[in-house]
């Protein structure tokens, strides 16, 4: 789960942090009373979940109060990188000497923390020669210690006071990180403002499966309705903009059937993992999400394991006797009681197909 | 031969008296895996179909010998039960459960690797050599033994490549979920290094997906091998920045993408399926079948 | 440094181990008002630093207030164990089902911290034994975990609710161990009272190094006037009951130089390691303290290394020619610049020896 | 030959630039001990009498080889230190300093364990080789090589018996001083087993104390040894319960009395010195020294 700007900010100032003073406003005339607070030159930033908002016209800088305001009403409720802008966060202009690089994250590989820094901060990591970047991979035990803050410290050239600054900054964010059981904590850019160390930007990643146990920190939503309706009965669902509804049992072969589909030039119309719930109720919702995108045609791919053929059959069949399916539902059926399972369907008007990229090309068909 | 587990592979499952604990036991059992007894505090000395329960771990290692433990516990948990079997000396660890926190999954992987436990999985279907032993949960009747080899990272999409294989005629050595978490305890490289050691195994197909650079990482490791691999990856039609179901399975910061993962596959000498059902064909092109 | 028990039991309760409800007094008056509050049946137990208070008579029951207020005034005062009682703890007497022994320790030979628990409860853990005490090594990076409770309690033959109420409570007592950087936690009895698991005593020992970093930690001070003077100037010293006032440079050879007075018959008045401090101040405090126990005889034991034996003989003289010394000095006094130091003494009235034993003899003799 | 360390060990000095390193690095130069650096954050680039000095360990470690490090760091600061040596691959690692918590302690053992590092102390004088190299804190003068491996819990009460050992002739092999807290890096049994294997050591001192089981311990090794092994312990003479001068050196609960371990060393076949001067001679009935 993301966090906007202003949350990672709220977050990282809490553990000591040094942040720019602001103040997150939702309307052009806060935006005027939250300049004139912070006083001096102020950035009007935009709140969205998603970087590269400079060069998308969201972030804009403004001398007086008056200008924050029209700053404010040019960027709310307009779209910047794709994303409706709700709230937009009102900050003290920092003097910028020097812009730094830091973020921690999890290496999948290592299967350890890793930090990552660069003296070449403001610009994308990814773009940043790997001759630049310093990498420390944490223990995940004995976590970031004194020392080797020390040592990233002198990796990246900082001394003196800065560089002190720079070793109790690396200790707290990884706290952050720990406590919050975060994915991702970057700093981007971390400027050097005489002799302060300022986090100019925030952005913080907790992972979704530690949600339960992470009570304080805010919720924010970035699934659609439809997202968050599936993921509410446990159902894995990704929204995509092609016309052929997929609903699978697995997320790998639900993987699978939209490369076949588009193997065969068809376009998707989202990702629906049913896992192993593919029960009479859980099929009647996932039946009603997938027609909710109004795709051409529907395709349900289903190799059954644990999951029983027949019950699969008998559930799209109760669901059909209910409710009016508008469009054409072509089903892959295999697996346990195969037979039966495909008889129950054919009985009742369904084409059953043995192999799923007969399945798809049929599909692939109907939609065009 | 198979590897990981085989015939003689003492198993115990953790959470054996929960619904799904339960419903996999007994498949287990059926399939003819020497289960040798289920973990669930508080219930010790109790017994669920002949199967002796016990309160803990400790308790199973004293009483007879234990190889592999199975984990049907709920995230919130899972981190503690494996632990508990990791420090009680268990050697191979299947954590079955999905959903477990990063943090607790990267707890439990370096906990095992201080210990020289394998882990497998989190959010995995578990392993099977084929005839022999099943550790997890794949459906008991598609498997064949033979000399292919699978390794993967998704369930379903894996049983889908065993039954196109089974339908072909090509059994399976052993078939092994890695898991579809960022985080889990075994990558393709460790599987492959196995698999190219078992003497039975003559081919080996890996299965993967979108996401992370294990497939990269394996693919100099298929360089040097001296069998070959078919593999097939999942997620060519996936947009980046979209989670396809597994946490891992994810295009971030342009890494991970399925052009990528192709490229160094292929460069390595691996037969590349565009689509599952092929898998079968190209085996036969890579190995003497008769 | 150890605590009162109303101190352990106290800080067991914040960290929510269930303890008797109870107040600590100072006055039989007091004693009678906690009674009355308490309500029912009492016992009055004296709070010193020192176990084996029932069988030193510093534990009594009391029915009513009158009668605790009465205990109280046997006990406030007087001594048991053979120290002073100035403060009792009035505590609700709890009814007892069983009695269990629980504590957490470090293990030196291990290197780690050992879980030590019994079903035999109420005696000194010595006395049981070993088959009837189950020990558990906890992981010093790990923490003692959930599982391992799970583990303890079933070798402890805990089951059902008293055995759910005891894995929390090890998992508590660890968090008290832990935090409070302990050296010794200790709960005897661990009293089985229905489906409840008090802790009916509570022993406490914090790491003596800790201190500085464990700041809400009540101080309490078991050193003698004398000893805390040596502290406070960074010497080791302790008291003991003999006539022979001994000053070393090292804790082992001090030691080494108590022993050679026994062996020769005499007894030392204390051990005091001056360590590498034996300056002119140094040495001038450090004479004051052993002359303040008014010994027959002082042996200085000084193996100079680093130390230079002109700088410890020079400051004697000083020290001597500023205060009167009303007892024989014999000093032994080898190593670096020996001669000068040697030459120095001898000038000014001292006598010195080469050999450590020689010296002991002598000062063992003058001692008679 | 000797144990640990030798003429070859590149040694490192965390905290060189402090009074008491600054002090003690010079002492080691002038023993002809190979300091090849120093420690010191923030000071990284001077010089400290043509020694360069380092801001981590890393740095140094980078720089060139390092076989051994001595820490003069403050107690509260210890910890840190001892792991970046650790962590930087150094093998043995002296520390010095005292007061250091215990909780401290162990976690600086169980760490040097973990990563295969040998740890002297804390609270140690440190070690010296005779003649060799000399990493911590003995005066410099007294130490003269020679077939007498000596390993101790304290400080001046070795160096008086390696005075009497040099007055007699004697020289001594290393001189190991395990440090007199309660929770140390090495035990007797350790430092046993190597002079055990020393081709140089003929025989072996131990100067234990009251307090703990180490000598108890010890006492199970020595009657496996190839070497003799003569034992002097102090504390004799003290009561229980009180803690003489070191923290490990206190009789609790009955344990670690000073009769127990003379009890033990002698049925394991040591010699005991009842008084320090008495071990030159029981040396000299031991082996043959001609």
């Amino acid at each position: 789960m993301k966090l906007f700007e202003y949350m990672g900010k709220d977050l990282f100032s809490r553990y000591g942090v040094d942040v720019p003073r602001g103040r997150m406003v939702s309307t052009p005339e806060e935006a005027v009373s939250a300049a004139k607070e912070i006083g001096g030159e102020v950035v009007v930033k935009s709140q969205i979940l998603s970087g590269k908002r400079g060069k998308g016209g969201g972030i804009l800088f403004a001398s007086t109060p008056k200008q924050a305001g029209e700053a404010a009403s040019k960027i709310l409720g307009g779209t910047v990188q794709g994303l409706v802008v709700e709230s937009v966060l009102v900050e003290e202009k920092i003097k910028i000497d020097k812009e730094l690089y830091l973020a921690i994250t999890i290496d999948g590989s290592a299967k350890k923390p890793v930090l990552i820094a660069s003296a070449s901060g403001g610009m994308d990591i990814e773009e940043v020669p790997e001759e630049n970047i310093v990498k420390y991979h944490i223990d995940v035990f004995h976590g970031l210690q004194a020392y080797a803050a020390r040592e990233i410290s002198r990796r990246m050239g900082l001394a003196g006071g800065i560089g002190k600054e720079f070793n109790r900054l690396l200790l707290l964010l990884y706290k952050v990180f720990k406590e919050k059981e975060a994915e991702l904590v970057e700093i981007n850019p971390l400027v050097i403002s005489g002799d302060r160390l300022i986090a100019a930007d925030a952005k913080v990643t907790i992972d979704d499966e530690a949600l339960f146990r992470q009570k304080d920190v805010p919720h924010v939503e970035e699934r659609t309705e439809a997202e968050q309706k599936a993921h509410a009965i446990g159902l894995s669902y990704v929204q995509l903009d092609g016309n052929i509804a997929v609903m699978a049992n697995g997320a790998g072969i639900t993987m699978g059937t939209l490369d076949i589909i588009q193997h065969y030039g068809g376009k998707a119309a989202n990702f629906l993992d049913a896992g192993g719930g593919t029960g009479k109720e859980g099929t009647a919702m996932a039946l009603e999400i997938l027609l909710s995108r109004k795709p051409r045609v529907i395709l349900i791919n289903i190799f059954g394991g644990i999951t029983r053929c027949d019950d699969v059959a008998n559930a799209l069949v109760q669901v059909k006797n209910e409710r009016d399916i508008p469009v054409p539902v072509i089903i892959r059926l295999v697996g346990t009681n195969e037979e039966l399972g495909v008889k129950i369907l054919q009985e009742n008007g369904f084409e059953a197909y043995k192999m799923m990229h007969e399945a798809a090309a049929k599909a692939v068909e109907l939609a065009r | 031969m198979a590897i990981i587990i085989d015939e003689n592979t003492n198993v115990i499952v953790q959470g054996a008296t929960g619904n799904q604990g339960k419903f996999h036991t007994r498949q287990m059992l059926a399939y003819g895996t020497k289960v040798v007894g289920g973990i669930s505090p508080g219930k010790g000395g109790q017994e669920l179909d002949g199967l002796k329960i016990y309160d803990t771990v400790s308790a199973a290692v004293e009483d007879q010998r234990v190889d592999a433990s199975c984990l049907f516990i709920p995230a919130p948990f899972a981190r503690d039960a494996a632990f508990e079997a990791i420090e009680a000396g268990v050697k191979v660890v299947v954590v079955i459960t999905e959903h477990i926190p990063l943090h607790d999954e990267m707890e439990i992987v370096n906990f095992a690797r201080q210990k020289g436990t394998t882990v497998i999985g989190p959010n995995t279907f578990g392993i099977v050599s084929s005839g022999k032993c099943k550790v997890g949960i794949p459906p008991n009747q598609f498997f064949i033994p033979g000399p292919v080899g699978i390794v993967a990272r998704s369930g379903t999409l894996t049983y889908e490549i065993v039954g196109n294989l089974t339908a072909s005629g090509i059994g399976q050595s052993t078939v092994l979920g890695l898991g579809g978490d960022r985080v889990v305890g075994m990558s393709f490289v460790d599987a492959l290094e196995k698999f190219d050691k078992d003497p039975y195994t003559k081919a080996v197909v890996l299965v993967g997906e979108i996401g992370g650079n294990q497939e990269e990482e394996a693919s100099e490791f298929i360089k040097k091998m001296a069998k070959p691999v078919v593999a097939y990856i999942a997620g060519k039609s996936a947009p980046p920045g979209k989670r396809m179901g597994h946490a891992g399975a994810i295009i971030e910061r342009g890494k991970g993408t399925f052009e990528g993962k192709v490229k160094a596959l292929k460069e390595a000498g691996a037969s590349i399926a565009a689509l599952p059902f092929e898998v079968p064909s190209l085996i036969r092109e890579r190995i003497d079948l008769a």
